[in-house]
């Protein structure tokens, strides 16, 4: 385990390199000046330009050049953005939490339809439900997200008046920003509409969160049906028959769980996959995150947005990953070491 | 010893072959495998074949219903758009940009990745190591946000498009080139050949890749119902196809303006993409399906 | 909680807009959509137009006096006015001529501790040289002050009774000095509005509450929120989804006629939509090259896709209902073969590539800039000249603009007031191009002259003529191609009431209400319960 | 009395190119208390039998019987979950590889007591967590696991393969079965291991009296550990008798064949003769041949042989072939097959 | 006779992955050597991991010794060269199934060690194709099929047609018998005899089967971590186990001579 644990740190340690040389590196590759492009001060005065200038030293070599970089990031500060000229850190403090919002709750419909759709058809192999379930898999798995988010407002908030439409929250509602989660810091305020404040947080997540969920849902029930196939192939699966348990016991006792085992390892993959198109989602459904924000940078040209954007995404991305990992090794007892000799 | 004796007169079909046999015995996989032609062919003969031209518009048929509508006309089959440009030519011409791309794309990373691939896997320690760390990180992220980083870099364009997609697939297919070479290096057939005197390379191309190219184009699809997701996703967010290019995704956004008075010019460029989508997804599914078939028996 | 269920989506109206401010002091920008945002919300100017016969009346002066000769205008101050208090500033004192002073003063004197900040551009004011005009501003006793001008200037008080000329807190102003924070005036503002701002949040919302204190009546609802919505689609959406009450510049008009919970409006607004050329860049530097893009353009195409036919074709950038139109003046029409042959004297047979930035929000003059982009490339291409569109977020747009970054683009105007000169110095004076407003960065001595006499005369028929002639040497100079003059429309569930619109500046949401819902007729309910889901 | 009775047991399955007896008509009875061998080589369907016996074969298998007692009762009167019920409950089983055999995310202690039937346990819902731990921790001594705390907290992949095979030894023991059915119990291990296991079982067998069922496709390894064998060849029925009758005289030339290819059984023969052996392979599933599926391949075939052969018991030594080599009168029979025996063995130089 | 494959001193020693900061070396073969004549076969016997398979795979060319070398008619064997030492000594794994490329045809398998060490042209190739898979009893015909059609003793037996058709001396038989079904391992065992007998094969067979190994060898090697701990004419050392390691092997087989 300790093993084990060094190089995951290793590994997050390397990839974080990685990325910010990445994102270091993108502001040579950016047009305009780097430093400008590091800070975000387009307006920065002469006196100003040669402050910034010696913050990241500039004149120095690349290396130490990459050193400040990485000392103001480490110390959070990722400049300005070009657009609105507000620190970076404090925009992706308000709109980072939106995301894993959204995104969290997306992987958990995912994983919570998915899942168990995947070893209803694992269990009717070859049967009419199977060949059903697999079609629509196959079908919410080609469908593009934006087109789909499109038809979900359409039926959904327009035709039917069911959900509605955009934003996290009616603006009507004020709340307090503690942690950015939406859900906790209404349940924190003190807001006499509270609850109606979280009803209406709710309704306003569902069809987004199902509109990011769809794709890895679909992808879910093929690893799950595919986990739970081989799984229910297992040799020791027919000698549980022969042992005489039921079918239920089996499945529940046996199977279940090392499908279930088979599929965490996907987890963070599919969640890197579903922070994705969260972010074209965000678009569609005027989600107030960074996906959103991030894209409508591109569009503004705003380079120290884009760059330190990139790297909270995937840094965060990586940090489900690396969670994911040692979930896995904690669920999954074959990770173990051997106790036993002969 | 005598079997070969009696059942002569059985056919003995490649592996390769076997594997269309049983391919060709799934329906679905056929449909999907036609409709994937299809496609290609549209997508080559698009100028020929579509009655307007994309770009120009006929400004006295503005945003016409398609030819089942009422309001239709049958002259513009699908209706027109905003600027009165055939929805049916513009969507013919988006499979060229769409589809037609994504395959070249595809194909271009495929090559790409198989040769860096094979290479790296017949190279080891800590060059291969670092490779390995690098390609687990790259993979990490998906590929629409690292084509979105790279389009960010390169500015919005279809050609940026293409290349940042290209860029993004081509670790995807190291990777699994890599992986499988490596996978059929520790097999003893390729212990044996070696002992025959054949060198790395003729290894690679003679042992390896025969055995590999099912996986390669089983990926391969799957890289591609990526691909054109991705293209028509930079396209829909204004990323990728720029006006007044007809990309099926930046139809699609052109057309969200009207979505409440031409519905069409936004279902159509939606279905043409799930159309294509699903097509290669069933050749995919029907490659995978078959290639456990074979192994089964 | 039944009660305050109902009464909060009661007591609130909550409005689509289509950007977000670039500031919270309408003295700093001319665009729209601030003002829209801020300026009847948060602030009052000292006069206003009032009524449909734009007449100049009352607002923080209660009455006001000039002299003969037109150089002594007079203000006599209301006596209970109170600023905002909000949890950044609460204000000790009431209304004075120190404010007055303060705001005005900030415009005009150059070593004034506010002038500079925010960049010191105050694009309306400079494009009619405000500060050359006025000498000085007096104060009086504590609730009277004296403007002196330099000269006679027949606009000069409707230039006041812009949304522009907006009073601020001179204490706030002392307060922000001694914190060392002076920008954080055109951020957190105060003022004597309606409204007062409560949270503002870029690109999402801004949020304002009541100003209880108002010194009028005060406003009807409790809590306005702008929901800042960008894309049209969305905007409507959020319309039909009633998620939102109010939604500027609406789109697929026949779809919201549909609905009998929802209510198009329109007003008919001084406004001028054109397509610029930077005259500072090649090859529109080139007199020739512009005339012949402006020949190879089908007006009439565009206003009937753009503008769905529902605007009057523009000759020059007056519109037909200003008394200065003159419908003598000459039109370029649509000729591209003419255009064609233009380009080649000018020196460009094979034409040339050009970019055309397209304003990426939609306003009254130009509902759908990007589709005019598309259709006068569609047209340019006809002569060979290849188009390149650009588009960015609105205030980069802007300040882009401003720069003089781009070739050629859309844009338009939205009078200010109903006098002419509002048209003509704003847009095209060569002040203009110094500061930036006038983004062709033309400059033309002779017009220049043209506007100041016109301005200098109080005889209409005199100044008619001037502005005629103002308008010929567009037509022949071209340095902008009017294109449309158009309504503003505006769509809002019908259980908002008041006037919202009106034809000058910005919006105001001050009569604004809410019917209660319960007593709505039959064809409501349905949204209603809609509204109990959603809630 | 027959522990187990089977009388022409038969398995289908459907395959693309129609349905195909992959066991045909085979018998096999146990008595209490001995030890069977089932031999075949692979292929041959024993897997299949004992999968069939113990009912856990798949549905896309089909199979028929005539006859199929159980203790003298008659369980093809029964439902199948009747059936079912009753035989898991009497009869347990053991696989060829152990390891995978065992559930991999399920600590050994659980899966063992699992197996453990709460019929066998007394007292109240509170003791029985103890007392199962109990039975556990006996059950593992029986199949001398010694370290039992240790084995307990242990997952599969900790444990050797042999410990593994102990372990499902004592899983099968849990049931305290009537009938050990022991598929290719040794197949991947060492020689040294594979004797632990079969000394392991043959104890059982002495101690408890349990009956087993040993399957495997290696003659020479089982002789040593059987009372009677059960030979079969590509799905069909060969020989059974005592492993004496077997391994001494056998009567299908078959079984004859497996004896003499033996170089173990042989160890007179000189060094570097030629062994004796049938020529070609075991015919696949997808082509076999009709009637004796032995046919193509055997020195004695002659015409009668394209129709299945009934099964001869010969003091209790049954053969099913037209031909059988009869030791008890050698100089008859030698005489009659003589011709036939020299044309094929000279076909095979 | 002379001596045909004369190993001296053969070492191998891995190294073990894992802990980077103690790098762990493990010693697979002890020094070996042995001689091997002509038309005489070799048994290697021993417990699992006791080196067998490392010592064919130096042999034949796959590992590389750590010390020692091997002669073969008193030539030195360079390291790494397989061309010129797949002429003389060819291995045969225990897998045939997975020595067999799938993709490709049998002739296409065989083809590929006459291209790279003959200079023999496309007819002659066939033909002695063609002889070699009649010699293991095959058929010419079958040179079209591809071995998924095969079963496992004839897959077998196009791994040996593959080895004797560069006409070897040495053939390495690594458990290739143990995976067979006994009917046709004694098929399998014939061939190779006859082989030895018609060209003059040396054989080292590495088994588990102490009967195969009585049957089939001259001399026998037993390997126990990596040494060889006794050696000798197989009936001799069979009769007369002197180490206990070779005790404990033909105990747990219950295999005895008298
Ligand atoms: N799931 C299956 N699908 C198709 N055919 C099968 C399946 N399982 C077994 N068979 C076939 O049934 C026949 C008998 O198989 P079985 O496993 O009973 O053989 P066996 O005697 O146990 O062989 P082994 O000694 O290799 O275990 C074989 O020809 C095999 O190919
Ligand atoms: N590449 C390698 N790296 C590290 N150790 C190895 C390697 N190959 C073999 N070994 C070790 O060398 C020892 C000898 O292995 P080898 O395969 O030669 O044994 P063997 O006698 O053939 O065993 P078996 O009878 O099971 O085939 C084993 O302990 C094995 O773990
Ligand atoms: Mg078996
Ligand atoms: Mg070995």
């Amino acid at each position: 385990m300790l093993t084990f644990t060094l190089r995951r740190i290793s590994l997050f340690i390397f990839t974080m390199l990685v990325l910010t040389l990445l994102s270091f590196s993108l502001s040579f590759l950016f047009p305009g000046d780097t430093v400008i492009n590091h800070s975000g001060q387009i307006n920065a005065t002469a006196s100003e330009l040669v402050q910034l200038n010696k913050a990241y030293q500039m004149d120095k070599s690349i290396v130490d050049q990459y050193g400040a970089y990485l000392t103001h990031i480490l110390n959070g500060d990722f400049g300005q953005s070009m657009a609105s000229q507000s620190p970076i850190n404090n925009e992706i403090i308000e709109l980072l939490p939106a995301t894993i919002e959204l995104s969290l709750v997306a992987l958990l419909i995912a994983m919570v339809v998915g899942i168990p759709l995947g070893f209803i058809a694992a269990i009717n192999h070859n049967k009419a439900s199977d060949n059903v379930i697999l079609s629509l898999a196959m079908l919410g798995y080609s469908i593009p997200v934006f087109w789909l988010g499109l038809l979900a407002i359409l039926v959904f908030s327009i035709g039917l008046g069911w959900l509605p439409s955009a934003g996290q929250i009616s603006l009507l509602f004020e709340i307090e920003f503690v942690s950015g989660i939406q859900f906790i810091d209404i349940l924190l305020s003190d807001s006499p509409y509270k609850w109606q404040a979280f009803s209406n947080a709710s309704a306003h997540i569902i069809l987004p969160a199902c509109v990011i969920a769809l794709a890895p849902a679909t992808i879910f029930i093929r690893l799950s049906r595919a986990a739970m196939i081989e799984v229910l192939a297992a040799s020791y699966i027919r000698a549980a028959r022969a042992k005489g348990l039921s079918f239920q016991q089996i499945i529940f006792r046996h199977a279940i769980r090392n499908a279930l085992i088979k599929i965490i390892r996907h987890v963070g993959l599919q969640f890197a996959n579903l922070v994705t198109i969260a972010m074209v989602t965000e678009v569609i459904f005027s989600w107030p995150g960074i996906g959103r924000w991030l894209i409508e940078s591109i569009y503004q040209r705003d380079y120290t947005a884009i760059q330190s954007g990139l790297l909270v995404l995937s840094c965060f991305i990586f940090i489900i990953h690396i969670l994911t990992d040692f979930i896995y090794a904690a669920l999954n007892p074959l990770a173990r070491g051997n106790q036993h000799g002969s | 010893m005598a079997r070969e004796k009696i059942y002569l007169e059985e056919v003995f079909p490649s592996p390769f072959m076997q594997l269309w046999g049983i391919f060709r015995k799934t329906p679905v996989a056929m449909v999907g495998f036609c409709c994937f032609i299809f496609l290609i062919l549209l997508a080559i003969f698009a100028p020929i074949l579509s009655p307007y031209s994309p770009v120009d518009g006929n400004l006295e048929m503005i945003l016409l219903p398609p030819a089942w509508h009422t309001d239709g006309d049958v002259s513009y089959l699908l209706g027109t758009d905003e600027l009165g440009r055939d929805m049916l030519s513009r969507l013919m011409y988006g499979t060229s940009l769409t589809f037609g791309l994504s395959f070249i794309v595809v194909i271009f990373s495929l090559v790409i990745g198989v040769v860096i691939g094979s290479l790296s896997a017949l190279t080891r320690g800590i060059k291969s190591s670092f490779l390995n760390h690098f390609l687990d990180v790259v993979l990490s992220i998906p590929s629409l946000l690292l084509a979105i980083i790279i389009v960010a870099i390169l500015g919005p364009g279809i050609s940026n498009t293409v290349w940042a997609i290209a860029i993004v697939f081509i670790p995807q297919f190291i990777h699994i080139t890599r992986y499988a070479v490596k996978e059929e290096f520790r097999k003893d057939y390729v212990l044996a050949s070696r002992l025959d005197g054949a060198s790395n390379f003729r290894i690679l191309y003679y042992s390896v890749f025969p055995n590999i190219v099912e996986r390669l184009m089983s990926q391969a699809t799957l890289a591609q119902s990526a691909a054109i997701l991705d293209i028509a996703t930079l396209g829909f967010l204004g990323l990728g196809a720029q006006i007044p290019l007809p990309e099926w995704g930046a139809i699609l956004a052109n057309g969200l303006e009207r979505f409440y008075i031409a519905p069409w010019t936004v279902y159509l460029p939606g279905l043409a993409i799930l159309f294509a989508v699903v097509a290669t997804n069933l050749v995919g599914e029907g490659i995978r399906h078959a290639l456990k078939l074979r192994k089964e028996n | 909680n039944e009660a305050n269920k109902l009464s909060l989506s009661e007591r609130s109206i909550i409005y689509c807009s289509e950007g977000s401010p670039e500031t919270f002091n309408p003295q700093l920008s001319t665009s729209g959509t601030t003002t829209d945002a801020i300026a009847k919300q948060l602030y009052n100017s000292l006069i206003v137009y009032k009524g449909h016969n734009n007449i100049l009346g009352p607002s923080l002066a209660k009455d006001w006096h000039v002299t003969r000769d037109g150089k002594k205008i007079t203000f006599y101050l209301r006596q209970d006015v109170r600023f905002h208090q909000t949890n950044y500033f609460t204000p000790t004192r009431l209304f004075n001529a120190d404010d007055v002073l303060f705001s005005f003063n900030r415009i005009l004197d150059k070593s004034h501790a506010f002038h500079h900040v925010s960049g010191g551009q105050y694009p309306f004011f400079q494009s009619i040289k405000f500060d050359e005009l006025v000498e000085k501003v007096e104060k009086i006793n504590d609730f009277t002050v004296r403007f002196i001008l330099t000269r006679n200037d027949s606009s000069f008080l409707a230039n006041l009774a812009t949304d522009y000329a907006s009073i601020l807190s001179a204490e706030y102003g002392e307060k922000l000095f001694i914190e060392n924070t002076p920008h954080k005036i055109d951020i957190l503002p105060v003022g004597t509005g309606p409204f007062k701002l409560k949270d503002y949040r870029v690109g999402s919302l801004i949020r304002f509450y009541r100003h209880d204190l108002y010194w009028q009546e005060k406003a009807k609802i409790e809590q306005l929120v702008f929901d800042i919505s960008p894309s049209k689609t969305s905007r409507l959406t959020k319309l039909l989804a009633k998620e939102c009450d109010v939604s500027s510049y609406p789109i697929a008009h026949a779809k919201i006629a549909e609905r009998s919970d929802l209510l198009l409006e329109s007003i008919t607004s001084l406004n001028v939509g054109y397509f610029g050329f930077n005259t500072k860049k090649q090859p529109f530097d080139n007199k020739l090259v512009r005339q012949a893009i402006s020949l190879a353009i089908n007006k009439q195409a565009i206003i009937d896709t753009v503008y769905h036919s529902k605007a009057a074709r523009a000759k020059s950038i007056l519109p037909k209902t200003s008394w200065a139109y003159d419908s003598n003046t000459p039109e370029l029409g649509y000729d591209p073969v003419r255009a064609k042959s233009l380009l080649e004297v000018a020196g460009y047979p094979q034409g040339f590539t050009m970019d055309l930035w397209a304003m990426p929000v939609q306003r009254a003059y130009n509902p759908n800039a990007v589709t005019m982009a598309k259709l006068i490339q569609a047209d340019l291409k006809k002569i060979g000249v290849k188009v390149k569109i650009v588009s960015y977020e609105w205030s980069t747009f802007l300040r882009r603009l401003s720069l003089g970054e781009h070739q050629s683009f859309l844009l338009g105007w939205n009078a200010d007031n109903p006098e002419p000169d509002n048209f003509f110095t704003p847009m095209l004076s060569c002040s203009a191009s110094e500061n930036g407003n006038n983004r062709t960065f033309w400059c033309n001595e002779e017009f220049d002259q043209l506007l100041q006499k016109a301005l200098k005369t109080t005889n209409m028929s005199t100044r008619k003529s001037y502005y005629a002639q103002a308008m010929a040497i567009i037509s022949e100079e071209i340095p902008l191609l009017p294109i449309a003059h158009s309504k503003r429309f505006q769509a809002r569930g019908t259980d908002v009431e008041g006037d919202i619109l009106s034809t000058f500046g910005g919006i105001s949401f001050y009569q604004a209400s809410k019917t209660k819902l319960t007593s709505e007729p039959q064809n409501i309910a349905k949204p209603d319960k809609s509204k109990k889901v959603s809630n | 009395m027959n522990l187990l009775d089977i009388r022409n047991l038969s398995i289908e399955l459907d395959t693309p190119n129609g349905r195909v007896l992959a066991v045909d008509r085979v018998s096999l009875s146990i008595k209490e208390g001995e030890v069977r061998g089932l031999v075949g080589e692979s292929g041959s369907g024993k897997s299949l039998l004992a999968q069939a016996i113990i009912g856990v074969l798949e549905d896309k298998w089909h199979v028929h019987a005539d006859r199929f007692h159980w203790r003298g009762i008659d369980l093809l009167r029964l439902t199948i979950d009747e059936r079912r019920a009753l035989l898991c409950r009497d009869i347990a089983m053991i696989f060829q590889e152990p390891m995978s055999c065992l559930d991999p995310t399920t600590l050994i202690g659980e899966q063992l007591s699992e197996a453990i039937d709460s019929k066998q346990l007394s007292g109240y819902f509170w003791q029985r967590k103890k007392q199962r731990k109990e039975a556990v921790i006996k059950l593992l001594h029986k199949v001398g696991i010694k370290k039992h705390s240790q084995c307990i907290s242990s997952y599969p992949h900790q444990l050797t393969e042999a410990i593994c095979q102990r372990v499902m030894i004592a899983i099968a023991l849990a049931g305290r079965p009537i009938l050990l059915i022991a598929d290719e119990p040794t197949a991947t291990m060492e020689s040294t291991n594979q004797g632990q296991i079969y000394r392991l079982l043959a104890n059982l067998n002495q101690l408890k009296n349990m009956s087993i069922l040993l399957i495997s496709h290696d003659l020479e390894n089982l002789t040593h550990w059987t009372s009677t064998i059960t030979v079969m060849y590509s799905g069909q029925f060969v020989e059974a008798g005592t492993t004496e009758q077997i391994f001494n005289k056998p009567m299908h030339p078959y079984t004859r064949a497996l004896v003499d290819s033996s170089t173990k059984a042989n160890l007179q023969l000189p060094t570097k003769s030629r062994l004796m052996t049938l020529p070609g392979s075991i015919p696949i599933l997808q082509h076999l041949p009709i009637g004796c599926r032995l046919g193509p391949r055997c020195p004695r075939a002659q015409q009668t042989c394209v129709s299945a052969p009934k099964v001869s018991n010969f003091h209790g030594h049954k053969v099913s072939c037209h031909f059988p080599i009869l030791h008890e009168s050698p100089r008859k029979e030698s005489k009659k097959h003589k011709a036939v025996k020299h044309k094929t063995v000279k076909g095979n130089n | 006779m002379s001596v045909l494959l004369d190993v001296k001193d053969i070492t191998k020693s891995f190294k073990l992955k894992g802990h980077w900061y103690h790098k762990r070396k493990f010693n697979a073969l002890a020094p070996i050597s042995f001689a091997i004549e002509a038309k005489k076969t070799l048994a290697i016997v021993g417990e699992t991991g006791s080196g067998k398979s490392t010592l064919a795979k130096i042999l034949v060319g796959a590992e590389k010794p750590t010390s020692g070398k091997i002669y073969l008619n008193g030539q030195l064997l360079q390291n790494q060269r397989f061309k010129e030492r797949c002429q003389h000594i060819r291995m045969i794994f225990q897998d045939s199934g997975t020595t067999l490329n799938p993709s490709l045809t049998i002739q296409e398998l065989l083809d590929e060690p006459l291209t790279l060490n003959t200079d023999l042209d496309e007819k002659q190739r066939r033909q002695l194709i063609r002889t070699t898979l009649q010699k293991v009893g095959l058929l010419g015909d079958h040179m079209n099929f591809y071995p998924h059609m095969f079963s496992g003793g004839q897959k077998q037996r196009i791994s040996l047609a593959r080895a004797i058709i560069l006409q070897p001396q040495v053939i390495i038989l690594d458990e290739a018998l143990a995976a067979l079904d006994p009917s046709l391992r004694s098929q399998m065992i014939n061939l190779l005899l006859d082989l030895q007998q018609q060209m003059g094969l040396a054989y080292i067979l590495i088994s588990h089967n102490l009967g195969i190994v009585r049957h089939f060898s001259d001399d026998v090697m037993v390997m126990s971590h990596g040494e060889v701990v006794e050696s000798g004419k197989t009936l001799e050392v069979m009769r007369n186990p002197q180490h206990k390691v070779t005790q404990k092997l033909m105990m747990s087989q219950n295999f005895q001579i008298k």
